[in-house]
């Protein structure tokens, strides 16, 4: 059992919302010698995972700045991309190198600031240099990282028009309800 | 008993209720809980309700309903027992101690809890903790599938729409009007119009011939060269040469 | 010098804000023995001004309770909870998971929504499934948090629990009842 003395030191300055000087503390304590206590508590706490310190007048327990870097984690989140992202992944996996004002032509709609930060963010496109045309607009291209996680050996593996148009993915809803209303209609 | 009974005041927020009343009553009488006397309790609780009715006290209906049910239990309690009572006036008596018994235990129970070394009060934890981190990372998910399946919408969405006329059957006016001119050099008298039509032609074809062989007649009648009748609305249209 | 890996553990567990379980300190820590750790903290700190202590699956640090006066703050006292309040918690945590029905049925008194909501702010109690019985009433069941405050390891140290259960005052009257009318008809 440790001395009373420094035990009660130890919890006033454990429950403290702030550090505290010699006085404070021999005021929650009485009477006794609180440096004392003070150098038995730092000697008892050296090489734990946690210590008192002074700073100035005042002392505080912190924990032990060699161990800083295990009172953070990361975690991984998983998240799905927006629709606005993976079709402008898509305009430049299909057309890089491709400018913003590219995609945007190709897409019909204006795309944010945040759409490519997420891709570029992601790892799976990177600024391709500047296109030589006024304004000299600055083009993207995807990465290796977006092979890998594509699974894809090549942008060449990426499925062409034709292929997409065989699979069905090239007809707008209009066109398949048109198809679908003339086989039904006459089947001559 | 009646004699040592306390003096409770009447004080209606006091007591949370008549049960709170009655165990307060019960353990007035100094008993273990399971040797209360059930009889001596009713007394109390009824000369209580006496005192407030004296004093005209507001009291809520559930005081009035427990002295109603309090008084029965006492009646019950004192007359004879007949063996088929029901319910078992003995029984109701100790429901009612069970009751107490319960309400007791539990209050007993949350003082010893509340008397607990309790966080913030007689312990207390690290004041000032430099605390946890968790740096989220995001992960993005997109499957291949996704990809390819976006550039087919976005592609669908933007291509030029080109509109294709089907080929369809149709007879020209000018071929109808050489049809009829010719034919009508055989009729001598009224004939149908659908005489004029080519025969064993597709459905869809003899109705644009219908179509171009009438605007023909029509034509030709403006000419001058053949007479057009119909005796009823929607009746046959018959065609005849104008000598 | 401390283990490294049980420096590590007491680290996290002393700058985290909250109690933490040995799962949770593991995923700072990376491998290895938290158990073994948690159990060298706890013995090395025996007898100081501040302990390491465990409730229900959480461990945290936390002052030795004969210190209190050392430490005690007054304004703490002011949040004085309501009988009504202290009751009904008594009730949820020995009957557990009980219903407003079970609460009003021990205390003989409707229960204000009031008084459940301190409790449920003050993260004591918690919502825990509904009882396939008609209506199906809500139930409410302690938390790790309330095991913390009342420094209960679980809830078989709550105060007296086992003699009430012994006596059989934590099962309902109808309950109890048939039991003692199936023991005889030994009323004394």
């Amino acid at each position: 059992m440790t001395d009373p003395f420094v035990r009660a030191v130890e919890a006033v300055l454990f429950a403290s919302e702030t550090p505290l000087t010699a006085t404070m503390i021999a005021a929650y304590v009485g009477n006794g010698d609180v440096r004392a206590a003070l150098a038995t508590i730092q000697a008892d706490h050296a090489g734990r995972g946690f210590g008192l310190v002074r700073r100035g007048e005042h002392w505080h327990f912190e924990t032990a700045p060699d161990l800083a870097h295990f009172l953070r984690r990361d975690r991984d989140e998983s998240r799905k991309l927006s629709r606005a992202a993976i079709e402008t992944l898509a305009i430049i996996a299909y057309h890089e190198p491709a400018t913003r004002a590219d995609i945007e032509s190709i897409r019909g709609v204006q795309i944010s600031k945040g759409t490519i930060d997420v891709l570029l963010a992601a790892g799976w496109i990177r600024p391709a240099g500047r296109r030589e045309v006024p304004g000299r607009p600055l083009t993207y291209a995807t990465t290796p990282a977006f092979l890998d996680h594509f699974g894809l050996n090549s942008r060449r593996d990426l499925p062409g028009i034709a292929d997409l148009r065989a699979a069905g993915l090239l007809e707008p809803i209009d066109d398949a309800f048109a198809t679908m209303l003339e086989s039904g209609d006459d089947s001559d | 008993m009646e004699a040592d009974a306390p003096v409770l005041t009447i004080e209606l927020d006091g007591w949370e209720g008549p049960l709170d009343l009655l165990l307060a009553l019960a353990r007035a009488q100094k008993v273990d809980l399971r040797r209360i006397s059930i009889l001596a309790l009713v007394e109390q609780y009824l000369r209580w309700i006496d005192r407030a009715a004296a004093l005209r006290l507001e009291l809520a209906a559930d005081w009035l309903v427990m002295a109603a049910w309090l008084a029965y239990l006492k009646s019950a309690l004192l007359l004879p027992r007949e063996p088929d009572m029901d319910p078992d006036p003995e029984e109701l008596a100790l429901r009612l101690q069970l009751r107490l018994e319960r309400l007791d235990a539990m209050r007993e129970a949350g003082a010893r809890l509340l008397a607990r070394d309790r966080i913030g009060r007689d312990v207390f934890t690290r004041g000032d903790p430099e605390g946890l981190h968790v740096v989220r990372k995001a992960r993005w998910d997109a499957s291949l599938y996704e990809l390819i399946d976006a550039y087919g919408r976005v592609s669908a969405r933007t291509r030029p729409v080109l509109h294709v006329v089907r080929h369809r059957p149709v007879m020209t006016l000018e071929v109808a009007i050489a049809r009829v001119e010719a034919l009508l050099g055989t009729a001598i008298d009224w004939t149908v119009i659908g005489h004029f039509l080519p025969a064993d032609a597709d459905e869809r074809f003899r109705r644009s011939a219908l179509a171009s062989t009438f605007l023909a007649a029509l034509e030709l009648a403006r000419q001058g060269r053949l007479a057009i009748r119909q005796d009823a609305p929607f009746g046959p249209i018959e065609l005849r040469p104008v000598a």
